[in-house]
């Protein structure tokens, strides 16, 4: 489904401490990326609830990229651990609402990572160029339920 | 709600790449923004007064910046809405420098990117809420952690200026690295000689608390707020009842058991020992490692002899917990290791140095004990294999430091300098002796530094040759030592008597974990992390928590000292007040939904929720729900993603705030 | 999508092995440690020196990349990771394949008869290499003592050994 | 029990270095060992190859380790060090370089199938166990202070070879010291002898050969041992120019660690191939 002319859209939740800080730290070292990323500052991966990133989805994304803290470097000590707790509990949501997996990436990028920030970034782009644009937001339904208590 | 936005050009920065007035105007017909304007730099005073004046003119309710990162001006806007008479929390920033101009070239994608960066923007602020920060009481009391020349200094200005100040340290006596030193540079005086008063001063200083022999064992709260509990480790000497007579430590008959660490294994020390003679304190302790009656319950002869009854054998760790209200660490660094690989090390040690068995072969720190007048040659330079006086001595600078393949990558910054200062002290002693440096490049970059070195080589015959040390080894009692100079272009092959390396200065190696019980980041080095490298050099992302001396980078003492006096007056400005003021992003629960499940209280690594029991008019208890204490909460936004009904809430960044900004895309 | 600045020579070489040259600081550890130093004309890290300026044949004629005995001594303890000694198979190579090799013609002769022999048999037949190096080098006095002494403790086979499978040892050369 | 193990001579072990081979095959029916040996193997291109062209040097040691596999080979022993590091190293640019390796698969015309164990010759004795050895010892060697000389092909690149450690490796001392005999310190253990060089530049080789040769004996080794047979003709054989060369050139004898276990094990010195060296073992052979 590779498409040259196809200009992925991707939309990344990344931490204000670790990720955002790091992506500062790119554009201060004037590290030139691909334009296809628009970042959503959230304190703390811990922040991002699920549904962010099927409402991404939904809104016309065709990648999603969650970024934050190194494990054990947290700004908030363990949210970010929590974050990855609930990393296995997003997969199985994104497959019970028909969202593949290769479409959401995770990874830990710290505030010294302007490099890294850049390759994380315009290898998400490039992947997500290969596999082609999403399509199958449309089918999902707004209207779907949160399952009941989960164990995060 | 009326919304204002406002580009800024940043002189070129932003405007070189992104089309600030076709922003500005693709701005203008968002849903919500009644204003919306282009400048060359908003954060000037021109600038702001621009924001100003569209606030009141056209009454706006909330504004937008496109600008720079919102870590480097969202206090200068916020300062600015607030000045014209509106919440300061009703303003974002679009982050059209960092994130857009300066990362990529092309003008119509870029400028395309800045329009979706302004309307997530606009689309937030939509759902902001005037905030107030929150304010909690300070506790006017230091901690400071580790007792070298930074904890000592930034101990001492604390206290100077009348606040309270705990100091642990944990070796038995204060003084970390520069006690150990001879002379020291660009002045060469005497190490010893410029510290001791100092670390007299803080024992005797009457707002200094002094905890040696201990380590910080737990910090909970925060900034202004913080209790920190203390291991106070079993010396084995009861320290109220022990005068420093040291008549223990003449009698203890276990004498050269342990190698010296003050003396960089140079020298032997008894069982029961003071660390150095101008120790503070000056009160022994036992290395129960090597102690015989921790053995063989044997010996008991310190016991004996002490007229004060002052020997504990019996004596356990102990713990102190005090409320402070700043964080000072001063933990400082380690020398690289020349012996063989250490386990679970990223060192992979020098095998072609000889890994640490020539007995000649020393490092930088027992290069300062052979040359220290109170050292174990008594300053006489004498090689420690068998008392010679060296007559050809080989120095390698960047030993461990500048090599990814063996060490680490950064320049260690202090080496250049005290190899320069070895080599004068060397030339010094022995007026007929020969000294080689090996190096890469000279960092002599500080007040009459470059002066320093280039006495060593005009006035002191030094020979710097320019380029690294293949390999030494031993041959006919010398230490053959290969080189290349790479000016001449030839190799350089000299048969030295001692070899000093100038090895990296290196982290500690419990930094992380201290660091992680702080909640301070730390570079992969493990060296600790300053929160902006040229505007907030000492403070940490944890509020209140501030850095001094070789704990956050290699420094030299004229550093030290200035970042320890800089770490000081930070905790001075937290103690000029008594209230504290604090972002008012926290979280906030919905006792009407809430459930009272406690998934929230679960995740919170503050243990910011309680449980919280609501009433009905009768006083009976109808149910339990979550209610957030606000000194404790951090806005982590763990507790929001987590619970089932959206019944807790972060402001600032709450679930609509965030939809907003999704839906705003594309 | 990474972009590289690098001239052509540059792209050339790292293709090969691997290595790029702006990596070497020039600290010189790999010359003082080299076996051979002492034989060359150039240090090895001046060869380096002068890919990172360019004058690229001043580097390609350079004597020390075929006195370099391949002992890999400078890439184990350069303190940048630069494999020096793929550097010099790399340069080795390019040398050849520009036709700039001139005084080290012994060398290559050596290493040519020695491949000579592999792709005609297989394997190596020490006679049939020593006699196709000499012809090409007229170096005939050299080792005459041992030689012999060789032949007669039947170290040294007349006939070559040859493998079965020819056509695929055949192929590798050519197509290499 | 028999250990099976797969078995490259390379060429050398056909030739210059046929006592290698022929005290290999004397020592392992000694220990209960079995070799099968690559069928219609062909020579790893040595440093002719990776000297001169990248591709030739990969893709001969590949076509060697795929006969190997397809022979069902899990592991294969190289006791030549040349070609151990060969084999080795074009086993990492085949996992490592996706270009060399499509190239290569190409060339060869079948895919290249993973990893197969190299191992070389002081390894092989490890797996073997110097426990084993220690108890089939008739003769002890504690007469000898062997200098273990390993070169330069065991241990670098020490990335890729993961071969002990690059600067003082041990294990072959271990080795030795199983069969009695002392093993002295010295500086020389891993400096390269020239081996490249010795047809083409004897004078080179001569010259680092002597150096080591004499740290040796100043070191107090009255043997030196070696695992390669490049190392052995520059430090045995080119004892002879070298007495020509320096009038007061101490002479030492040079033995392969095969031959030195074999003796050990009570093997005649004519039937490990002790005879066919240059400078006399005589004096050894106690
Ligand atoms: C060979 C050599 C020569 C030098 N010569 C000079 C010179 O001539 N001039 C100059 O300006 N600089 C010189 N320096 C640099 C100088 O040593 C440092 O700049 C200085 O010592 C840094 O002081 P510090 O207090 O930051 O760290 P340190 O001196 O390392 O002190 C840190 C203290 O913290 C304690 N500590 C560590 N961890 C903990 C913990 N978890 N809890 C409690 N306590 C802890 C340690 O025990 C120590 O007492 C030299 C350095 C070396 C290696
Ligand atoms: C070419 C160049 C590039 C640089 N690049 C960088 C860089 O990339 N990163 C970096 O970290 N640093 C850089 N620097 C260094 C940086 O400029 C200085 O570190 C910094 O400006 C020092 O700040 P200052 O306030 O001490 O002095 P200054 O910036 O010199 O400010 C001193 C102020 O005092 C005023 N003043 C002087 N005398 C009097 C008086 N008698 N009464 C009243 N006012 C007075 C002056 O008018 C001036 O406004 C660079 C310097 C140069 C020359
Ligand atoms: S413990 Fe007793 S003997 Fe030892 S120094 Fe203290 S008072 Fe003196
Ligand atoms: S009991 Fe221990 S410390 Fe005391 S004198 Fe004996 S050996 Fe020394
Ligand atoms: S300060 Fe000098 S010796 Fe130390 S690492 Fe830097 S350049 Fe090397
Ligand atoms: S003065 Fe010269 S040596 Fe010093 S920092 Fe500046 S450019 Fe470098
Ligand atoms: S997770 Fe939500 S519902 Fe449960 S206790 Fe916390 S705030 Fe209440
Ligand atoms: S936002 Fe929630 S989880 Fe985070 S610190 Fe505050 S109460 Fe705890
Ligand atoms: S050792 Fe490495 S970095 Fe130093 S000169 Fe040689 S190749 Fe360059
Ligand atoms: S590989 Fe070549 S250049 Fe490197 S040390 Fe050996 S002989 Fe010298």
């Amino acid at each position: 489904m590779a498409n040259e002319n196809f200009e992925p859209k991707i939309t990344c939740f990344v931490c204000n401490w670790c990720t955002y800080t790091g992506a500062d730290l790119a554009g201060t070292s004037r590290l030139k990326q691909q334009p296809n990323a628009r970042l959503i500052r959230v304190p703390c991966t811990g922040r991002i609830d699920p549904v962010f990133l099927i409402k991404a989805f939904e809104t016309g994304a065709d990648g999603v990229l969650v970024s934050g803290c190194h494990p054990a470097d947290c700004h908030y000590n363990t949210g970010n651990y929590h974050a990855r707790r609930r990393w296995i509990f997003f997969r199985e949501l994104l497959n019970t609402v028909g969202i593949p997996e290769s479409r959401v990436h995770f990874s830990w990028v710290s505030a010294s990572e302007g490099k890294k920030w850049v390759d994380v970034v315009n290898g998400v782009i490039d992947k997500v160029r290969q596999e082609g644009p999403f399509e199958g937001y449309k089918k999902i339904n707004n209207e779907f339920a949160l399952p009941e208590e989960v164990e995060v | 709600m009326k919304i204002g936005v406002f580009i800024c050009y940043c002189g070129e920065n932003i405007g070189r790449t992104v089309d600030c007035a076709a922003v500005a105007q693709a701005a203008a017909k968002f849903p919500g923004v009644i204003h919306s304007e282009d400048y060359k730099y908003m954060c000037s005073d021109p600038g702001q007064n621009l924001i100003k004046q569209a606030i009141r003119e056209k009454q706006l309710d909330a504004i937008v910046v496109g600008s720079c990162s919102p870590h480097m001006h969202e206090k200068t806007f916020r300062k600015a809405a607030a000045g014209a008479g509106i919440n300061p929390y009703m303003v974002e920033i679009a982050n059209l420098r960092e994130h857009c101009s300066w990362i990529h070239d092309d003008i119509p994608s870029a400028t395309k990117k800045a329009i979706e960066l302004t309307r997530i923007a606009v689309e937030k602020v939509k759902y902001n809420e005037p905030l107030i920060p929150i304010r909690v009481p300070v506790t006017k009391r230091a901690l400071v952690i580790g007792g070298g020349i930074s904890g000592i200094q930034a101990a001492l200005d604390i206290a100077n200026a009348g606040f309270e100040v705990v100091l642990v340290e944990k070796e038995p006596s204060i003084g970390g690295h520069m006690s150990q030193l001879s002379e020291t540079f660009p002045t060469l005086d005497c190490s010893q000689c410029i510290l001791t008063p100092r670390m007299v001063e803080v024992y005797q200083h009457p707002k200094i608390k002094l905890l040696t022999y201990s380590e910080v064992e737990n910090v909970e709260g925060f900034i202004g707020n913080f209790k920190v509990t203390i291991r106070k480790k079993a010396r084995g000497v009861k320290e109220d009842l022990c005068t420093g007579c040291g008549l223990c430590v003449q009698k203890c008959p276990i004498r050269k058991v342990a190698k010296n660490e003050f003396e960089e294994g140079l020298a032997n020390r008894p069982a029961m020992y003071v660390p150095f003679p101008q120790a503070v304190p000056n009160l022994p302790v036992i290395d129960r490692s090597v102690c015989t009656y921790y053995k063989s319950g044997k010996c008991q002869m310190c016991k004996k002899v002490c007229g004060r009854d002052a020997v504990d054998f019996e004596q356990q760790d102990s713990f102190v917990t005090e409320d402070i209200g700043s964080i000072i660490v001063a933990t400082g660094y380690k020398l690289y290791t020349i012996d063989k690989k250490p386990e679970n090390s990223p060192i992979q040690g020098y095998g072609e140095y000889g890994y640490g068995k020539y007995t000649d072969v020393i490092n930088g720190l027992q290069f300062e004990r052979i040359a220290s007048a109170s050292g174990p040659t008594s300053g006489e330079i004498l090689r420690p294999s068998d008392s010679k006086v060296p007559k050809k001595v080989v120095f390698i600078q960047c030993v461990g430091s500048r090599d990814e393949a063996k060490g680490f990558t950064y320049c260690s910054k202090i080496c250049c300098m005290y190899t320069a200062k070895h080599a004068m002290l060397y030339k010094h002693k022995v007026h007929d002796g020969e000294a080689y440096v090996f190096y890469m490049d000279i960092r002599a970059g500080g007040k009459m530094y470059e002066e320093f070195v280039r006495r060593a080589i005009e006035e002191d015959d030094v020979k710097y040759i320019r380029g690294r040390v293949s390999k030494i080894y031993e041959e006919d009692g010398k230490y053959i030592v290969k080189g290349e100079d790479t000016i001449a272009g030839m190799q350089v092959i000299i048969d030295a008597d001692m070899v000093v390396l100038a090895t990296a200065m290196v982290a500690q190696p419990e930094a992380p974990k201290l660091a992680q019980l702080l909640g301070v980041p730390y570079d992969k080095y493990g060296f600790l992390a300053e929160v902006h490298p040229k505007l907030r050099p000492v403070e940490t992302s944890s509020g209140g928590i501030f850095l001094a001396g070789a704990c956050h980078s290699p420094r030299d003492i004229p550093e030290s000292v200035a970042m320890a006096s800089a770490a000081a007056a930070k905790a001075l400005v937290l103690f000029g007040s008594d209230m504290l003021e604090r972002e008012p992003v926290i979280a906030k629960v919905n006792a009407g939904t809430c459930a009272g499940c406690f998934y929230c209280q679960k995740v919170c690594a503050y243990n910011a929720i309680e449980q919280k029991e609501i009433k009905n008019r009768a006083g009976e208890v109808i149910k339990v729900v979550a209610y957030v204490n606000e000194g404790l909460c951090q806005g982590c936004g763990t507790c929001n993603a987590t619970c089932p009904s959206k019944s807790v809430e972060l402001v600032g960044f709450k679930d609509e705030q965030i939809f907003n900004e999704i839906c705003a895309l594309y | 999508m990474h972009h590289t600045h690098k001239p052509p020579f540059i792209e050339e070489l790292t293709a090969i092995t691997g290595q790029d040259p702006s990596q070497c600081y020039q600290c010189g550890k790999c010359s003082a440690g080299c076996p051979v130093r002492e034989f060359t004309d150039e240090a090895p890290n001046r060869v380096v020196r002068y890919v990172q300026l360019g004058f690229y044949e001043k580097a390609l004629t350079s004597k020390t990349l075929w006195l370099c005995a391949g002992c890999q001594t400078c890439s184990s303890r350069c303190p940048k990771d630069f494999h020096l000694a793929h550097f010099m198979d790399a340069m080795r190579e390019l040398a050849l394949k520009k036709g700039m090799v001139e005084d080290e013609k012994n060398t290559v002769e050596f290493h040519k008869a020695f491949l000579k022999q592999i792709e005609s048999y297989g394997r190596t037949h020490e006679v049939g290499m020593v006699r196709d190096y000499k012809l090409h080098t007229m170096d005939l006095m050299k080792d005459v003592d041992l030689a012999p002494t060789m032949f007669l403790k039947g170290k040294l086979s007349i006939l070559p050994h040859k493998v079965k499978d020819t056509k695929t040892i055949k192929k590798i050369f050519k197509q290499k | 029990m028999t250990m099976n193990f797969g078995y490259y001579p390379g060429c050398s072990l056909e030739g210059t270095a046929k006592e290698f081979d022929k005290s290999l095959k004397a020592v392992i029916g000694k220990l209960g060992v079995n070799l099968q040996e690559v069928q219609d193997w062909a020579c790893c291109g040595s440093s002719s190859a990776h000297a001169t062209n990248h591709m030739l040097s990969v893709a001969l040691p590949t076509h060697n380790l795929l006969l190997a596999k397809q022979q069902g080979l899990e592991n294969v022993v190289a006791p030549c060090a040349a070609c151990f590091n060969r084999l080795v190293v074009a086993q990492h640019e085949m996992a490592t370089d996706e270009k060399v390796r499509a190239k290569v698969e190409d060339i060869l015309e079948r895919p290249y199938n993973n990893h197969l164990d190299v191992l070389n010759i002081i390894q092989f004795f490890d797996r073997v166990g110097t426990d084993v050895i220690k108890e089939k010892v008739t003769k002890t060697m504690e007469h000898l202070n062997a200098a273990c000389y390993y070169g330069c092909l065991l241990v670098r690149p020490n990335d890729i070879t993961k071969f002990d450690d690059a600067e003082n490796p041990e294990a072959m001392e271990r080795v030795v010291e199983a069969t009695g005999a002392k093993t002295v310190s010295w500086n020389f253990k891993t400096e390269c002898c020239g081996a490249s060089h010795s047809i083409a530049h004897t004078e080179i080789a001569v010259k680092l050969s002597k150096r080591i040769i004499d740290d040796a004996i100043k070191h107090g080794a009255n043997v030196i041992v070696v695992a390669c047979p490049m190392c052995h003709s520059n430090l045995d054989m080119r004892q002879v120019n070298m007495k020509k060369q320096f009038p007061n050139h101490q002479e030492i004898p040079v033995l392969y660690l095969t031959e030195l276990i074999g003796l050990a094990l009570g093997l005649d010195a004519k039937a490990l191939g002790v005879d066919l060296h240059f400078t006399n073992a005589a004096p050894v052979l106690k």
